[in-house]
């Protein structure tokens, strides 16, 4: 040995070990006329622990011994190493949320009679801790159901300035439109002709079928069912 | 391999090996064998365990006495590779099937090396040695790798893998991700299914009312009155006013907002409907803190 | 993170791992908005790399990415943590560890062409059990047996990141170069202009003799008659 620092092979023996090593085991590596007193041990895992500050590692003495270990401010980068990559999200999850972002404010049961089968509360969960939909208010009925809405996230994970950016319903009814305005690459319109976020409520395609629509909204309501008006 | 097992007695009692010279070296004629050559029988079966079968045989026989592949005697090394034969067979070792037919192999070239062949021929190609030369040599290569990759250095024998404890796995939450697209397609589905549940068309309200339904909601709260003039944003223009207005009309008429005027031509407020809208509303920080305070 | 340097994470990491980890995978343990290049990364690493140099460490490429081993020279000391000696392995499983890296993807009938004996099913079951090798094809002929090939597993456990690093083959001589060179019969000449992979064959323990034979060879091929010789 001679040459080679006891921190040295203390450091390779602790790394290799995978489990906490005594002074006692420490000395049981080098040759019985070599042994370090502990002492001097204690001096090498001193100078490796200072030589550890800098770095992501600690080294710490535990009830079975020393142990070399990952320090805890690593943890956010460390932990990725186990992440599981996330499963696609299930169909009923996509229809939900497409329902919440072309009908909000809206109601799990008003959801659910859109999609003909009940709606999971996982799903609703999942919606709301990914923090695309929020409850945004009470429906003034018998159980005060939540209301969902979406959010300000939902609008820029899909890069979308307002929820008018979406495809109207009879673009929707047209797949292929759909493909094509895809493709298109909105987004690049409309980061072009931006000035004010506020501007782009008022900033769309057909702003006609706002006026042209309302009406109709009034009048199903006026019917005194409002959930008829969802169907 | 083991080489002190095969460490040489005497040739004294294998005379015929001296019948002949097997050799000529720079002119010299070789009568000896190598000493070592010979294994002792009591040796003989640890040494045949050695070998990894006729070729390795014929390769040991062929290094040891410093000879070249490509140009194998092949009537000595017949002969003494038939010896080991027999002493295995005298001493009731299992000769596996392959020594024999070495053996038989051995033979033939023999054979048809003591046969005249015309000097015109290419006699690279008549070698009857060739397809013998040919394996020992592919063997022998594979034999060496063999022996290079068991120098490499190895896990767990030179080289030691690393890994310590890490802290508690604190499971970072990660999503799937969307494409627009998807969804789209889905809510395409959605409206065929209900059309085809429900045999009535959808109709849609146009969504930029829809969002500010929503972000109305966000806006005011159930325990305090709002200035009504606080949902309207009047950079948007015209069409952002109506289209504000028009959202409060139909929360109005879902009862989710209520509108209060004290007086013809006084302020009008509103609030939301309802106790527990407050909490929520309360929840969500991206409220603007100017318009929260208000009222 | 901002003030933690790229090397401390993926130090940390790669020890945390406790197996090779790929440059893609160290991108991944940064957020999306803060993911390094790889050229940053081999930096880091690069830095890490010299960092062990007066230490018992070394970080390693191998076929599945990048690793932290223990270095040889600290193996004397760090293996007496264990009792067992690591296992030897058996020419023959070794030969037939060899014609498969070499030769994949091969049937364990061609081996056995090779070797000249037949392979024991035993070593066949324990380098596909170690992971060494594995079931690649089956070759088209009849019984369509199975053709084996080497591993990622095999790689890394021989450090070796691909199989060009493995130790260069001995070269096959035809029959004729020896022909050819006892024409030439000039013995200096032989050893001299002999190529490094020839030199493996012939560089046998005593240099005076392959001397030696070489007029031998050459007297007799004057006769013109090479057969004859070799008795």
């Amino acid at each position: 040995m001679s040459d080679i620092p006891v921190k040295n092979i203390l450091e390779a023996a602790l790394l290799a070990a995978g489990r906490p090593l005594t002074l006692e085991q420490m000395q049981g590596l080098f040759d019985l006329t070599e042994q370090p007193e502990k002492g001097a041990l204690r001096e090498a895992l001193d100078e490796l622990s200072s030589d550890y500050e800098v770095r992501g590692l600690e080294l710490k003495e535990v009830a079975s011994g020393w142990r070399i270990q990952v320090r805890k401010d690593m943890t956010q980068w460390v932990s990725r190493l186990w992440e599981e990559r996330p499963a696609k999200y299930t169909r009923a999850f996509l229809e939900t949320l497409a329902i919440i972002a072309y009908r909000q404010p809206i109601t799990r049961g008003e959801i659910e009679n859109i999609r003909g089968v009940s709606v999971s509360t996982n799903i609703m969960k999942s919606l709301q801790e990914r923090e695309w939909v929020r409850v945004v208010g009470h429906r003034d009925v018998p159980g005060r159901p939540a209301m969902y809405g979406t959010t300000r996230e939902f609008l820029d994970y899909f890069n979308l300035k307002s929820l008018d950016e979406l495809p109207t319903l009879a673009e929707l009814r047209d797949i292929d439109s759909i493909n094509v305005e895809l493709d298109l690459g909105v987004p690049g319109q409309f980061s072009a002709d931006q000035e004010a976020a506020d501007l782009d409520i008022t900033a769309m395609p057909n702003d006609s079928d706002i006026v042209a629509h309302i009406p109709l909204a009034v009048e199903q309501d006026a019917s005194g069912d409002t959930s008829q008006t969802l169907h | 391999m083991s080489e002190t097992q095969t460490a040489p007695k005497s040739t004294a009692d294998n005379p015929q090996q001296t019948e002949m010279p097997f050799a000529v070296v720079l002119g010299e004629p070789y009568t000896q064998l190598p000493q070592d050559l010979y294994i002792p029988p009591d040796a003989l079966e640890v040494f045949l365990e050695a070998f990894e079968g006729p070729l390795d045989l014929l390769l040991y026989l062929i290094r040891r006495q410093n000879l070249d592949v490509l140009n194998i005697p092949v009537a000595e090394i017949t002969r003494q590779y038939m010896d080991y034969i027999g002493m295995m067979q005298e001493l009731r070792l299992e000769v596996a099937a392959e020594y024999l037919v070495m053996a038989a192999m051995l033979a033939e070239i023999k054979s048809r090396m003591l046969l005249p062949r015309p000097v015109e021929d290419d006699m690279d190609e008549d070698d009857p040695r060739a397809e013998l030369v040919r394996r020992l040599q592919e063997y022998e290569r594979y034999k060496q790798a063999a022996e290079d990759i068991d120098e490499l250095p190895r896990m767990q024998r030179d080289l030691l893998p690393c890994s310590v404890p890490a802290p508690e796995r604190q499971q970072a939450q990660t999503f799937p991700d969307v494409e627009l697209k998807e969804i789209l397609l889905a809510f395409k589905d959605v409206l065929k299914r209900a059309e085809m549940f429900k045999h009535h068309q959808i109709t849609m309200e146009p969504l930029s009312v829809r969002e500010r339904m929503s972000g109305i909601l966000n806006l005011v709260s159930a325990d305090e009155f709002l200035d009504f003039t606080q949902l309207f944003t009047i950079e948007e223009g015209r069409m952002g006013v109506v289209v504000t207005f028009l959202a409060v009309l139909e929360l109005i008429k879902e009862s989710l907002l209520e509108m209060i005027q004290a007086e013809p031509f006084a302020a009008i407020y509103v609030k939301a409907r309802g106790a527990q809208l407050h909490k929520e509303i309360q929840y969500e920080d991206e409220l603007p803190a100017d318009k929260a305070a208000e009222a």
